[in-house]
């Protein structure tokens, strides 16, 4: 793969406990690669399973889907919801092949600004070393 | 020079004398099914089927295409250019002539101009049946194992050789071209030919007298017929896509991001969202409506505006529909309730 | 099989007025072929067949049925409607059931133990001139087919379902009059399909699905045909928002794929009709089949076996399982 | 027909927070050339007056109908630009905010990289504004009266502010008797005023303030409904002494076959009572209850030739015929204060607590040294049966709290302080005691704590730092073994009393409540407040909210003001009389919903349900939101395969456009 590619890394995030993570990364200044661009939902299980295929599908290198840890939802049981889909989307998506370094989950809470760094760096290294995403790209067929 | 004989031995050499000037489309196994597909480089079809799965309607008439892309808010347009010259290679007598009949419709009131710069672009190679598939019946709707209607040469398969008839100016061009790996068919060659023809008519298995039954299908109009048959149907697209005369589209905006194309795609009549209204009406509401439209269009309104019926008779409907709904049979009932 | 038995309980069925219709199998028109059919009447019911060659599942009309306006004035038809129903075609009812499809009253089930059913290419390539309509049936070890008076045997593997040989339900999970004996499940073997893709390397993987989803033309009889996929309106099909677009390329084709695939997580009765559907044969089942493993190993869920279970995708455990989670 | 979007972007330089870093001016271009933008501008400070009056002005001036902000997180201004929005004429919910302060300039530094990522989330909320919808918050009635769950003096307090303002309150108490735990302490720390004389006037209140329904020995069943509308039903358990009969004489207690043979709860199980029993003598109500546990007429249906306690009372009110009661009301606000439990000790084998009657704990010394305890307040314990009074006392601090290997990592708060004040109560009692106090680190931080740790020190405490690894016995003796950390000295130390100070935890049957309320816990097990810093007293469901132990170990000052603060919070809705209900909430397209009820199965908030509705002339059943339950978490659309409910403002079709333009962006 080449050394210049830098992966394009659409992630979910839960308002309460990830989005406020992030948010905390930023005011403690903790620095983390520009590859993640953030989509705030409420509740990490807003993240319809299908939105992780459509970004693939859009453009996307790599997936992250971020939400509270299992207990502490804001909505109580969001991520309990989230962990079962997902977890079944992401053997679907290794099952076709997909890479599964593409598409990852984590908890990340509000008070974890440095997690969610250690969370952005691994995402986007895997995706890196997975290199630019092929696969269905909408726009390299006929588009 | 318009019958030629093209021994087997020399057939890659004539593929790969066709390709070198244009670009071909012959049949291709995937798996367990066929479609045509361009030629990859060096490669040799082989011409052992009994029809392709998918039809060749697809090279002149893709799926899929872009008619033009633009950007949300801006007022350029910018049209694709269509690929140049084809070589359709193997294209069996009856998808021929359902080309020939699409393109009536393709004619009709506007030209069409991204249909008919394909068709005219594409050369096609017919092969004349020798074995005919179980559910042919095209000499029911005026066809034949080697209907030359559509065709630029025919193909026929005399065992050690292809006898190669051109049929029109572009495939006595082909012929040309490929001069020095034919010789000049012997006077038996054509004898020949008709054995193999009339051997492959009489094996085809299943007909249908349509006689009749353009004019009495609107008599018919609310016959139990209709239902019966509907009733198991599942509504999928399979008999309209994979049917060679089935012409219908749709025309979509497709956008990401910021960016679009205007597309346009095929449509079956047997879906849902065909007729459904803005309003959420549905003049077609339930599939009895649809079936009786698929056998209508075919057989009546295609007959009515075009003076030809509207199936080839390749089975390919019959051979696939997943719940073994039979076009034969439904024409038999027909013909029955007339 | 008792087909006498069956035909008169099925002329019993439709004779009742608060029936609508029963839904069985006939034979087909060529080949090898069955054709489901609807019988409306006790001499309706003399057509009807069970044999292996009776692979649908008729389950998918119990939903494909439209619904038209009703004439003001008038009531809606609330006629029972009567089914036909295998192992598998049960479990589909069963899991219409958990997800309020379908009301209990508003069905009958006939259930019948199924010994398997033949996979129609298999048959086939084995005797492709199937034209004569022949009589296919069980018999101990495998298959008889009779044909132009000359009687085959068939061992069992040689054409079985590949749905059959993995099936855990060969007796109806639930039904109102059964008719047979009840079939011993048989030592289900791995999912060698599954397995085989599972033991190859993400790219190879990915280069096998190319090949499949390249080959679809979108006509949705996979959707159509599944008993399971009864939306009124299909996402897949929607134009606001547009999930996926209609054009028919690879990309599309994957992601509606995936989507369908993924809509059945936990939902899938295994019947494999999505593939048998496909004319394009794309080993749907495949990936469905890959769900519903993991979603019975990994989270011990099976869809269609208890009509009082939670739906799969509306229900968690606490304890589900998290190592892919950072 | 909506109107045809016309974009306003607006790019924050934040000072130089964002415009150090990100290059505003390139930002603004490009945002210039997204569809439908008509205009697009960065200022340095969006948040400021002038900088919404730019946003204004435009929405006045050029029509701007749809706002992107880019600027800081939505967390934060969120509701300023909303409110500008509105202030200027259109629906608030036009707006879309940028984050490309925290997830952008803050934590990017290459100043290339951070602005073409800002071009992309400024693109992606360009894409999601262009398909918002505007939303309306409405309003209902809110019942002018809060439930106030837990008799303890969070309880009481939050009962009394409540109804002072002139609500109506339902205060419901498991027990018998309010007061809760500060009813069983003997003094407070560290002013050591009497903990009963503080209490009971504040307990005789709630008996008979005009506003207060006290409801003793009375269990929550079952709450629903939401903020301004709970319905709730509770249980009176069947005292079987008629409340208005008895006089609280006591007699019936005295009479009791069973007197003095039943630990009393209220003493930490070391004084007796009898099956009937007031809790203890200050108990309000004072009135008699029947222990339908321990009474030997309602276990064996037989006492002797007749109940006692009915030949006894003089009133007549002993009625075991009685029945627990269902009370039903309604309210607009609950405060939950159930307090704790002590940890238990024989958790901590090592200290022999389960062995040793001279191992006893904080609140049993507690009880000991009462006054109103079972030795009327004089310190004595058995040595081989004889009743002495104990010369060599150790106090041994954080027991089952700083403790991971009982699962309790937080710092119980009051057991510093309590330790040092019954060390000081020992040595007043006993002068001639060697008391000593074995802590790992002495937390001192409260108002007049070091003070008195001080003052306890010089009364000749000894404290030794060092954690006792066991106690066992000796002869007459317990012998604590314990290290010294100070001096590194391992040593034996003979003692005559061990007062294990136990923490603080949550109620063994916290589930109840957590299941009734819908409340989460934190990973201390007690409540978990709506946010640590600004909402401490709130819950994640709206008009429930916390006071006292429930929600985390405090002393009772910080039980009193957090009771105060739940019960000003409960009072804002009922004040108003009006609750707003959210915008962004679930919504059902009714013509594709199919009735699976899936969404019904997922709702935390039994927000959802399936109603019948007549789709042209067939019955179905579709799912239908509450608005006033709904949270719009949006759980219900991800788990909908026909995509037929779906969260405003968080629709899918308004997130595909968001990835479609981080897609294409790149």
């Amino acid at each position: 793969m080449s050394e210049s590619f830098e992966p394009n890394i659409v992630a979910f995030l839960c308002n309460w406990c990830s989005y406020a993570g992030a948010d905390l990364a930023g005011t403690s200044r903790v620095q983390y690669p520009a590859n993640i661009n953030v989509i705030r939902v409420m509740c990490s299980g807003r993240v319809n399973p299908l939105f992780v295929m459509n970004a693939l599908q859009q453009g996307a290198d790599g997936v992250l889907v971020s939400g509270c840890h299992p207990g502490d939802c804001h909505y109580m049981e969001g991520n309990f919801y989230a962990r079962r889909r997902l977890g079944m989307l992401k053997d679907l998506m290794e099952f076709v092949g997909i890479d599964p370094r593409r598409f990852h989950m984590s908890w990340v809470s509000a008070s974890e600004g440095h997690k969610w760094k250690e969370v952005v760096q691994k995402t986007v290294d895997d995706a890196r070393e997975a290199g630019p995403f092929q696969g269905f790209r909408r726009r390299q067929i006929d588009w | 020079m318009s019958a030629m004989l093209l021994n087997k031995d020399q057939w890659s050499a004539f593929v790969g004398k066709l390709a070198g000037e244009k670009k071909v489309w012959a049949p291709v196994k995937r798996g367990d099914i066929m479609r045509f597909e361009p030629l990859e480089e060096g490669a040799v079809p082989s011409l052992d089927f009994a029809n392709t799965t998918v039809p060749p309607k697809t090279v002149v008439f893709p799926q899929t295409e872009t008619l033009y892309r633009y950007r949300i808010g801006q007022a350029e347009l910018a049209v694709p250019v269509l690929e140049g010259e084809a070589v359709l290679l193997g294209v069996r007598p009856c998808d021929a002539r359902a080309m020939s009949i699409v393109q009536k419709l393709f004619r009709w009131d506007v030209d069409d101009p991204y249909y008919l710069k394909r068709r005219e672009a594409a050369t096609l190679v017919g092969l004349a049946c020798s074995a005919p598939g179980t559910n042919c019946f095209c000499t029911s709707v005026g066809g034949g194992p080697a209907s030359t209607e559509g065709l630029d040469l025919l193909m026929t398969d005399l065992g050690e050789s292809y006898l190669l008839e051109a049929l029109t100016d572009k495939g006595k061009a082909l012929l040309e071209a490929a001069q020095d790996l034919l010789q000049e068919a012997p006077a038996g060659a054509v004898q020949e030919k008709e054995k193999v023809v009339g051997a492959a008519e009489k094996a085809i298995a299943r007909s249908v007298d349509t006689t009749g039954i353009p004019q009495g299908l609107p008599g018919l109009w609310e016959h139990p017929l209709w239902q019966r048959t509907a009733a198991g149907c599942l509504g999928c697209g399979t008999c309209t896509f994979l049917c060679p005369t089935c012409h219908c589209f749709d025309i979509q905006d497709e956008v990401e991001g910021f960016e679009g194309r205007r597309c346009r795609m095929w449509d079956s009549c047997m879906f849902a969202e065909y007729t459904l209204h803005a309003s959420g009406h549905n003049p077609r509401p339930t599939r009895r409506e649809r079936t009786r439209n698929r056998i209508n269009h075919k057989y009546n309104y295609f007959v009515q505006k075009f003076d030809v019926i509207a199936c080839v008779g390749c089975g390919r409907c019959v051979n696939l529909c997943p719940v073994n709904i039979d076009l034969v049979e439904i024409l038999r009932q027909v013909k029955e309730a007339l | 099989m008792d087909l006498e038995k069956l035909r008169k309980t099925a002329a019993e069925i439709v004779s009742r007025d608060d029936v609508k219709y029963l839904i069985g199998w006939r034979p087909g028109s060529f080949g090898y072929r069955v054709s489901p059919c609807f019988v409306q009447d006790a001499a309706g019911a003399e057509e009807l067949i069970f044999s292996p060659l009776c692979a649908s599942n008729l389950a998918t009309y119990l939903t494909l049925v439209e619904k038209l306006p009703v004439p003001r004035g008038e009531e809606p038809d609330r006629r029972k409607v009567a089914l036909l129903v295998k192992g598998c075609d049960s479990r589909a009812v069963v899991q219409l059931l958990v997800e309020k499809g379908i009301e209990r009253e508003q069905v009958i089930l006939v259930g019948l133990p199924c010994r398997g059913v033949v996979d129609l290419n298999l048959l086939q390539q084995k005797y492709p001139e199937g034209l004569e309509k022949g009589e296919l049936s069980w018999q101990e070890g495998g298959f008889q087919l009779i044909r132009n008076g000359e009687t085959a045997t068939i061992p069992r593997e040689e054409i079985l379902a590949e749905k059959c040989r993995l099936c855990r339900y060969p007796n109806p999970v639930l039904s109102d009059v059964t008719i047979g004996d009840p079939v011993e499940p048989w030592e289900t073997e791995a999912d060698r399909g599954v397995e085989e893709l599972e033991q190859k390397s993400v790219e190879e993987r990915w280069d096998y699905w190319e090949e499949q989803f390249s080959k679809c033309i979108r006509c949705y009889s996979c959707r159509n045909a599944c008993p399971l996929c009864y939306c009124d309106d299909c996402i897949l099909d929607r134009l606001n928002p547009i999930w996926i677009n209609r054009a028919v390329n690879f990309s599309e084709n994957t992601a509606f794929h995936l989507a369908r695939a993924f809509h059945l997580g936990g939902r899938c009765a295994e019947c494999g009709e999505c593939e048998r559907a496909c004319p394009m044969n794309i080993p749907l089942g495949k990936l469905n089949r890959k769900l519903a493993k993991e979603v019975r190993e990994k989270y011990g869920y099976e869809a269609g076996v208890d009509p009082e279970a939670k739906p799969f995708l509306a229900s968690y455990n606490p304890n589900d399982p998290e190592e892919f989670i950072l | 027909m909506t109107e045809k979007p016309k974009l306003g972007v607006y790019i924050c330089h934040c000072g130089i927070n964002i415009a150090s870093t990100v290059d505003v001016e390139a930002v603004t271009e490009f945002a210039k050339g997204l569809p439908n933008v008509i205009v697009a501008r960065n200022y340095a400070y969006m948040c400021s007056d002038p900088g919404q009056l730019l946003i204004k002005n435009d929405i006045k001036e050029e029509g701007v109908n749809r706002v992107v902000v880019a600027s800081c997180s939505p967390r934060m201004h969120e509701p300023t630009f909303r409110k500008a929005l509105q202030e200027a004429g259109l629906n608030p919910f036009f707006l879309e905010m940028a984050n490309i302060r925290e997830h952008c300039s803050w934590v990017h530094g290459d100043r290339e990289e951070a602005t073409a990522k800002a071009r992309r989330l400024v693109a992606a909320a360009v894409a999601k504004v262009r398909q918002l919808e505007p939303l309306e918050e409405r309003e209902v009635d809110a019942e002018p009266a809060a439930l106030v769950i837990g008799g303890g003096i969070a309880g009481i307090q939050a009962a009394l502010d409540i109804a002072d303002a002139g609500f109506k309150v339902y205060l419901v108490e498991k027990t018998p008797s309010v007061g809760g735990r500060m009813a069983q302490l003997d003094k407070t720390f560290p002013t050591l005023d009497c903990s009963a004389c503080i209490l009971t006037p504040k307990m005789v209140d709630t008996a008979s303030h005009p506003n207060i329904q006290l409801m003793t020995y009375s269990e929550v069943e079952e709450v629903s409904g939401y903020i301004g509308n709970f319905d709730v039903k509770v249980r009176k358990k069947a005292r079987y002494v008629d409340f208005d009969k008895c006089t609280g004489c006591g007699e019936c207690a005295a009479a009791c076959r069973m007197a003095n043979r039943i630990p009393n709860e209220f003493d930490a199980g070391m004084g007796k009572r009898s099956a009937i029993y007031l809790p203890f003598p200050q108990a309000v109500p004072a009135k008699y209850t029947i222990d339908p546990e321990n009474c030997l007429y309602l276990t064996r249906g037989k006492c002797g030739k007749g109940p006692k306690c009915a030949e006894v009372c003089r009133a007549g009110a002993i009625n075991f015929e009685q029945q627990d009661e269902i009370v039903e009301f309604k309210v607009g606000a609950i405060v939950v204060a159930t307090g704790f439990d002590v940890f238990e000790a024989r958790k901590k084998p090592e200290y022999g607590y389960a062995d040793y009657p001279n191992v006893i704990t904080g609140l049993e010394m507690e009880r000991l040294v009462s006054a109103s305890g079972p030795t009327g307040g004089q310190i004595k314990i058995k040595v081989e049966d004889e009743e002495i009074v104990p010369k060599e006392i150790a106090f041994i601090q954080c027991v089952g709290s700083r403790d991971k290997s009982v699962g309790n990592e937080y710092c119980s708060r009051v057991c510093c302080m309590y330790t040092a004040k019954q060390a000081h109560l020992v040595k007043d009692k006993i002068p001639d005691a060697n008391v000593r106090v074995y802590y790992m680190d002495v937390r001192a931080f409260g108002k007049g704590f070091e003070e008195f740790y001080d003052r306890v020190r010089r009364e000749g405490i000894h404290y030794i730092r060092g954690n006792p690894s066991e106690i066992f016995k000796r002869g007459s003796k317990l012998v604590i073994k314990v290290e010294d950390t100070l001096t590194a000295t391992p040593m034996e130390d003979e003692v005559d009393l061990v007062v294990l100070a136990v923490g603080l935890e949550p109620r063994q049957d916290v589930r109840k409540i957590i299941d009734l309320l819908r409340l989460s816990q934190s990973p201390d097990l007690f409540f978990l407040e709506a946010h640590p810093k600004l909402r401490p007293v709130d819950t994640a469901t709206d008009g429930v909210f916390l006071a006292g132990c429930c929600q985390g170990p405090k002393d009772i000052p910080d039980t009193v003001a957090q009771a105060k603060g739940a019960a000003s919070s409960a009072m804002i809705p009922l004040a108003r009389g009006k609750v707003k209900i959210g915008a962004q909430v679930a919504t059902v397209n009714e013509n594709t919903c199919r009735g699976c009820g899936f969404c019904v199965e997922i709702c935390p908030y039994s927000a959802i349900e399936l109603v019948a509705v007549n789709r042209f002339g067939h019955p179905v059943q579709v799912a239908r939101v509450n608005e006033a339950l709904c949270k719009g978490c949006g759980s219900c659309s991800a788990g909908c395969l026909s995509d037929s409910i779906q969260p405003k403002s968080f629709r899918d079709r308004q997130i595909l456009p968001q990835i479609a333009a981080l897609g294409v962006m790149r």
